[in-house]
């Protein structure tokens, strides 16, 4: 019974983003591109590197990149929390 | 040439899929975890097929390695 | 000490085969580009030569043993190899097998040389190496289309055990 | 130039294509391992030689070093595969044997009478 | 349908992700069913930021005169990868504690709590 | 119970181990210049310590790595790299107070492309190392932790 | 008295003033109480309850536990709360479902509106 | 010289057909080890297909990508080598 | 000083960051009490830096602060329509909810000095602790929808291993925190499935530059309803709360008290992506009945649940989820009448005000309570109500403690309770009489469900075990009483809080052209 409802939950679920999906923009071409124009133009002379993911991760989006190590720093004071017994 | 290139996504993500179906439906955990190092490998050169170089190394690194590591040791662990 | 100074050398060169490309020093590297191996090649150095020189043999660093390595591997182990593969296109295109697994005792004492046994015997022809006795180094070779119930070592792997004894030891 | 590379091309997909079709018709794993890393490894070289060599031709062509990298690259790539392969090849095939995967049509097995565990 | 073939596949890997989570009861299959989707994410990120006939934004040796691909998707498609692997890497700890403690990873018996 | 893989494995996994360590590096010191950075050069030396924990076994990786000493680099790594952020504070928090300023990884880059020098990026440099210090140094934590407490829950199950 | 006054959309609220009533409130009680008995006296027989003849209790026994309160309560809404704790099952597989099925209901409200 | 670049790409793609074909056996595979060994080869495949493409697209940085994988898959393979020998012994 | 002021929105995050990466090296050399103590201190500065940039944006309008940008409010490159790095912008909202989570982290830590003592790990407790404060702050500060992603994940991962820290001595806490990873790997996979759809579209990540361009379109309708529904699962609305008294009850009573504030921070999210990303572009009345269900449903499904626990937590984590009901009762009155002008003068802003001092008073009370309910754990060593009984004879300053925190929770006058909800009744009664009804319900089944509480912890007499049971240490007592006095001081003059700290958080709310000319320039 349950199992039923879930499942026709998730029918419903991946039916509606399917159409979402046909209804994306042609893949390859995006509509707007100011932002990453910027980049792709100003980041080599801004920073000096060559790499403008590169640039992205740690200069333009760098605080984002300071979470990211944060969430890598939080599972492993996790992981080494949860097993403080487990493994000396 | 392009026409050369997006057979060749589609074929690479036909892959990725089945490999990710496999993952799913096999019962076992090992040939599930095998499965599904497959479909990151081949989520790899998708990502390498689509110009994102940065994104193919961390997860070559990450899905190859690192995370079949981590569920071979669940596994072993866990193992009845 | 020596295995420090080697695993800095080896990871020296390695780094510098890696970066080669436009730069003052003989037109391939930058000036930063030798200072940054440096000190990567001592990072490495520092964490990995204990991992590398486990038995404190150094008789491989003979430069010799290289250039007979190179010219194994571009000689005899290319042709064998060539062999090994137009043979297994013949058994996959007709699918004739006759496979077991077979011993040989190559009397090779040191790991590189029985290594790189190991290697050549399961690129080149039939064969493939499957396990090891970890006592007396023998092999234990599964050998697709069996001739013959006891080997010799010539039958299996031709000069190869020769060429690693050159080598490795 | 371009007849040597498209030699050099169909050998290595011809071997890599070979490795992949013995790889379904073989009947146990050793065999199949026979097929799976001794053509794909070898295929491998042959399309790797080929983008080494086109790399070194267009070097010494236009004098870009990119061309050099792409070739020097390559070949860093190639030995990673080469000596790789045969030893991880040779990890499945122990472990095989060892989980109890014994060979199909076997004239004969002394590993199994060794019986090395 | 071909066009958008990537899109697709993105929602077929959602789907199977989501499908593992409802489904199945293994708690290690959870942990694979929210890689697939984080793996199903990360491409759909990459997806958005194609550009046909453009190569990857790096100035280092690029073919000259052609454009690149939108970089910002690949940054946080890193991002993405590296919270999914310690995601993973958590959620597959605590598998093992609950083993551990619990005896089984059958999700119907791991509910201590509940009412 | 032996922990180790057979000689084969164990004497090309010494050679591998010094290249996959060399090449981590080299992505890590590159992240500038070539794909790759701090994460993907950390992520891939962190494989090394994986190899070599499933090459010799637990006890003997010991031998080789100290699980300390990782987890103090990986605290040290965010150190660095969240200092480097607040030496930007003179304007703002992150500013790259490196670029173009002619010190270290100051050098500006020709425009357009080329081949890359080392010299450049400012703290996009900087902060590449320092991740890649905290990243190779986290994922071997969590490989070595995971390791070790498989290996104890698994010896308990019997 | 503008500090306290709280505008609460259709009147206003003033904790200060409430306070302050029910301190006097309190006071009269308490001077109502002072007008009772004053022959009442502690530890005599006018403490003990009057349980017609029956043994009192010692404290422990007439301790409620909190199982037990609210026990007719539940007992009247039986066909409320049954279905209500089957659903939480505890069971991580459900957990997602509802998240999924509520996602799936919003979707199709949205969807049709 | 685009002409040149287009040969990689041909078999590239072919390649990426080899990996269909192998996938078969990842599907089919009786045993774990079958499929370890299908797993191994796909990620020959890739890393070779990887050069390929890497030479069709003429950018030189992306056989950095090839390298790491042809390094990363060799651990993995051998996680699964060691799990199956365990699983072995302990039964 | 103005130096301070102009980073403070990089320095209230940076300096716990800085000081949970520190955490672990002292942890090394320094085992004693010294530890809580910092953080303590740590979380006490960031306080104050909270309160010193409430003061400044509340008489001088949002801080914008541009990481990487040669000035901090420098938000446009020159030439360039869109942002291009990431921007903190904090308004009224945020820096409401940034007091919150700022009073409570800080709370939390010094409670936690005498509480966790006897835990071994206490450098990775302090470390988690300090990072789930930072990512709260995070959440709640940041003008960027990516970073909101990243920080929800540092929350999520956070809150997980502090659920799961206990695990070492059952195994109870090991599952609640895999069915809460499970739980927010969903919401965070799905933030970025949305974050995925808005950049596509419009090729940007700043929020106020999304809601200036936003179409909705069908891909922002898929977008605006994965949001809504994961950001309500992870603030524990009904259907998708049964993760919560799983987490509440098996985490440790500080960190439940963090864990309310973090799972008020997903609510903020709701309400930012509703009101300041969408705003009148979305189908008002549709989104607000939804979010008005789901707040009924979860005050009743709460609060009736709440009735047959016997898990002292168990029981609190319910009332959490009704009380959540409530704020989505309130803020999804007001979402509804948006549109209309005229309604949302008369009533609307109103009852979104009761809903948002609610999100404040619940953070206190609700604290404060389980705060008790950890002290009674700390003493008696269990969490089952049948097992307690004639506690307040030992622990008085307790007692008086979870009387006022009961009261408050119930709507008692003159506690801070009782003004929210009656700003809540009042208004939603002129929206529509059936829902204030049920909220007045729900009230009086709160009251009758804390009088079992008191009835069979507090009262009764003293039982065998609990002869020697004594008041908890003081930095308890003292974490206690500034709860309460807290409490005691909103209930007295609510109106202090709601004109000065209430009605600007709506306004700020309401008023999207605020929200996105603040980074754009004027309109």
């Amino acid at each position: 019974m349950k199992k039923s409802v879930f499942g026709f939950a998730f029918l419903f679920f991946v039916a509606f983003l399917l159409l979402s999906a046909f209804g994306m923009r042609p893949f390859g071409e995006p509509s707007f591109s100011e932002m990453d124009d910027y980049y792709i133009e100003n980041a080599q002379a801004e920073t000096g590197a060559n790499n403008v993911v590169t640039t992205i991760v740690f200069d333009y989006r760098g605080f984002d990149t300071l979470g990211e190590a944060t969430v890598l720093f939080t599972a492993v004071v996790g992981i080494v929390a949860l097993f403080r017994e487990v493994a000396k | 040439m392009s026409s050369w290139l997006s057979f060749a996504h589609i074929v690479v993500l036909v892959v990725m899929l089945i490999a990710a179906f496999l993952a799913v439906v096999l019962k076992d955990l090992l040939p599930s975890v095998i499965a599904l190092a497959a479909a990151s490998l081949l989520l790899s050169l998708e990502f390498y097929l689509l110009h994102a170089p940065d994104v193919a190394i961390a997860e070559a690194g990450i899905g190859a390695a690192l995370t079949m590591a981590i569920f071979i040791f669940a596994i072993r662990a866990t193992k009845k | 000490m020596v295995s420090f100074i080697v695993t800095f050398l080896l990871s020296f060169v390695a780094y510098l085969f890696l970066t080669a490309s436009q730069g003052e020093i003989l037109g391939l590297w930058s000036n930063y580009e030798i200072i940054a191996a440096l000190i990567i090649s001592l990072i490495v150095a520092a964490m990995a030569s204990r991992v590398l020189f486990q038995k404190k043999s150094y008789h491989l660093l003979n430069p010799l043993r290289w250039v007979i390595f190179l010219g194994y591997l571009v000689g005899p182990f290319f042709f064998a190899m060539a062999k090994a593969n137009i043979d297994v296109a013949y058994r996959v295109i007709t699918g004739k097998i006759n496979p077991g697994i077979v011993k040989i005792s190559p009397n090779l004492k040191n790991d590189a040389a029985i290594t790189l046994l190991a290697n050549s015997i399961t690129l080149t022809p039939g064969t493939l190496s499957v396990d090891i006795d970890e006592k007396n180094n023998d092999l234990y070779i599964h050998w697709i289309n069996v001739t013959n119930l006891k080997p010799t070592i010539e039958d299996i792997c031709g000069s190869f055990p020769i060429w690693a004894r050159r080598i490795a030891e | 130039m371009t007849v040597l590379l498209v030699i050099l091309l169909s050998i290595g997909i011809f071997f890599n294509g070979l490795g992949s079709i013995g790889l379904m018709r073989f009947p146990d794993v050793y065999t199949r391992l026979h097929a799976a890393t001794k053509c794909t490894t070898f295929g491998s070289i042959f399309t790797s030689l080929s983008v080494i060599v086109f790399g070194f031709y267009l070097w010494g062509a236009s004098g870009d070093s990119k061309y050099g990298v792409l070739a020097l690259h390559t070949i860093v790539a190639l030995i990673c595969i080469i000596i790789t392969n045969p030893t991880g090849a040779h990890a499945i095939a122990r472990a095989a044997h060892r989980s109890g995967v014994m060979p199909k049509q076997a004239v004969i097995d002394e590993l199994k009478e060794a019986n090395l565990k | 349908m071909i066009g958008n073939f990537p899109f697709v596949a993105v929602v077929i890997l959602l789907g199977l992700g989501i499908y593992t989570l409802i489904f199945k009861k293994n708690l290690i299959k959870i942990a694979i069913g929210i890689t697939l989707i984080e793996n199903g994410t990360n491409l759909f990120l990459i997806t958005l930021g194609y550009r046909k006939g453009a190569v990857a934004p790096i100035y280092t040796q690029a073919p000259e005169g052609v454009p690149m691909v939108l970089p910002t998707p690949q940054a946080l498609t890193l991002t993405s990868i590296v919270i999914g692997v310690a995601t993973t890497a958590l959620i597959l700890s605590i598998a093992m504690i609950i083993y551990k403690k619990y005896g089984t990873l059958n999700s119907d018996e791991v509910r201590r709590l509940r009412g | 119970m032996k922990e180790e893989m057979s000689r084969i494995v164990r004497t090309m996994t010494t050679l591998i181990y010094v290249f996959i360590m060399v090449y981590g590096f080299y992505v890590i010191a590159h992240g500038h210049l070539t794909p790759g950075g701090g994460f993907q050069g950390g992520s891939v030396v962190a494989s090394a310590f994986a190899l070599l924990v499933v090459t010799y076994g637990n006890q003997k990786t010991q031998d080789f790595l100290q699980k300390d000493l990782l987890s103090l680099l990986e605290s040290t790594g965010l150190v660095i790299f969240i200092c480097f952020a607040f030496f930007g504070l003179g304007a703002t928090f992150f500013y790259n107070f490196l670029s173009n300023s002619g010190s270290l990884f100051g050098s500006s880059a020709t425009i357009g492309v080329n081949p890359g020098n080392l010299n450049t990026g400012g703290t996009v440099t900087a902060m590449n190392i320092a991740v890649g210090i905290e990243v190779l140094a986290a994922l071997g934590v969590i490989v070595l932790t995971m390791s070790q407490a498989s290996e104890t829950i698994e010896k308990k199950e019997k | 008295m503008s500090i306290g006054l709280l505008e609460t959309g259709s009147g206003y609220w003033q904790a200060i003033i409430w306070v302050i009533i029910t301190v006097i409130i309190g006071i009269g009680v308490l001077w109502l109480r002072n007008k009772g008995k004053e022959e009442y006296k502690k530890n005599t027989n006018q403490t003990k309850p009057f349980l017609s003849g029956n043994p009192e209790l010692t404290k422990e026994d007439s301790h409620v536990g909190a199982s037990h309160i609210y026990w007719g309560f539940t007992e009247a809404l039986k066909h409320y709360y049954q279905p209500l704790v089957n659903i939480h099952t505890g069971n991580i597989n459900d957990y997602s479902g509802w998240v999924v099925l509520v996602m799936a209901i919003i979707f199709i409200i949205v969807g049709v509106s | 010289m685009n002409q040149l670049l287009n040969i990689f790409l041909v078999p590239g793609v072919l390649l990426i057909l080899f990996m269909l074909i192998s996938l078969f056996r990842l599907i089919a595979g009786p045993t774990v080890p079958d499929r370890v060994v299908a797993l191994d080869t796909i990620n020959t495949l890739v890393v070779a297909g990887m050069i390929l493409f890497g030479a069709a697209f003429e950018e030189v940085i992306y056989i950095d990508v090839a390298i790491v994988y042809a390094l990363l898959s060799y651990i993995a393979t051998l996680y699964i080598a060691k799990y199956i020998e365990r699983r072995a012994k302990n039964r | 000083m103005s130096g301070i002021l102009t980073h403070a929105p990089a320095l209230v995050i940076a300096l716990p960051l800085l000081a949970a990466f520190l955490v672990p090296i002292i942890g090394r050399f320094n085992r004693s009490k010294g530890l809580g103590w910092f953080v303590s201190i740590i979380l006490g500065l960031s306080l104050l830096m909270t309160l010193l940039m409430a003061n400044h944006i509340l008489s001088n309008g949002p801080l914008i602060y541009v990481f990487g940008g040669s000035e901090p409010g420098l938000t446009l490159p020159s030439g360039y329509t869109v942002p291009i790095r990431i921007i903190f912008q904090i308004d009224g909202m945020g820096i409401f909810m940034g007091i919150i989570t700022a009073v409570v982290s800080f709370l939390g830590a010094v409670y936690s000095i005498s509480f966790m003592e006897q835990h071994s790990g206490l450098e990775k407790y302090y470390t988690l602790l300090l990072l789930l404060t930072t990512a709260m702050y995070g959440m709640e500060f940041t003008g960027d929808i990516f970073n909101f992603f990243v920080f929800l994940e540092i929350a999520s991962i956070a809150s997980v291993a502090l659920i799961a820290f206990r695990s070492n001595l059952s195994g109870e806490p090991a599952e609640a925190g895999f069915k809460y990873m499970v739980v927010s790997s969903i919401a965070a996979l799905m933030v970025l499935f949305a974050v995925g759809l808005f950049y596509g579209q419009y090729d940007v990540l700043n929020m106020a530059t999304i809601a200036s361009v936003m179409q909705f379109t069908q891909l922002d309708k898929i977008a605006l309803i994965l949001l809504v529904t994961v950001l309500a699962m992870k603030a524990g609305s009904v259907p998708m709360h049964m993760w919560t008294p799983d987490a509440y009850s098996e985490a440790p009573a500080p960190i439940t008290m963090i864990l309310v504030a973090a799972s008020q921070a997903s609510l903020y999210a709701l309400f930012r992506v509703t009101f300041s990303l969408y705003n009148i572009t979305l189908n008002t009345v549709v989104i607000g009945w939804i979010i008005i269900i789901l707040g009924v449903l979860s005050m009743f499904i709460g609060v009736t649940m709440a009735i047959i626990q016997k898990d002292i937590k168990r029981l609190m984590a319910y009332h959490a989820i009704s009380q959540t009901g409530y704020m989505l009762l309130g803020v999804g009155v007001g979402l509804a009448v948006l549109a209309n002008p005229v309604a949302l003068e008369s009533f609307g802003i109103k009852a979104m005000e009761g809903g948002i001092f609610h999100i404040m008073n619940h953070a206190m009370y609700k604290g404060l309570l389980f705060l008790t309910a950890g002290a009674l754990f700390y003493r008696t060593g269990t969490r089952d109500l049948n097992k307690m009984g004639g506690l307040a004879h030992n622990m008085s300053y307790t007692t008086v403690f979870f009387i006022i925190g009961a009261a408050a929770i119930a709507g008692i006058p003159p506690f801070n309770g009782f003004a929210s909800k009656l700003i809540i009744y009042e208004s939603v009664y002129q929206f529509n009489p059936l829902l204030s009804i049920i909220a007045m319900l729900v009230s009086i089944l709160t009251l009758a469900s804390f009088v079992k509480v008191f009835h069979s912890a507090f009262l009764g007499p003293k039982l065998e075990q609990y002869q020697k049971v004594e008041e908890v240490p003081k930095s308890m007592v003292v974490a206690m009483a500034t709860l309460a006095c807290i409490i005691v001081f909103f209930g007295l003059f609510p109106d202090v809080i709601v004109d000065n700290l209430v009605h600007p958080a709506v306004m700020a709310l309401i008023n999207q052209v605020n929200y996105t000319s603040a980074i754009l320039g004027g309109m």
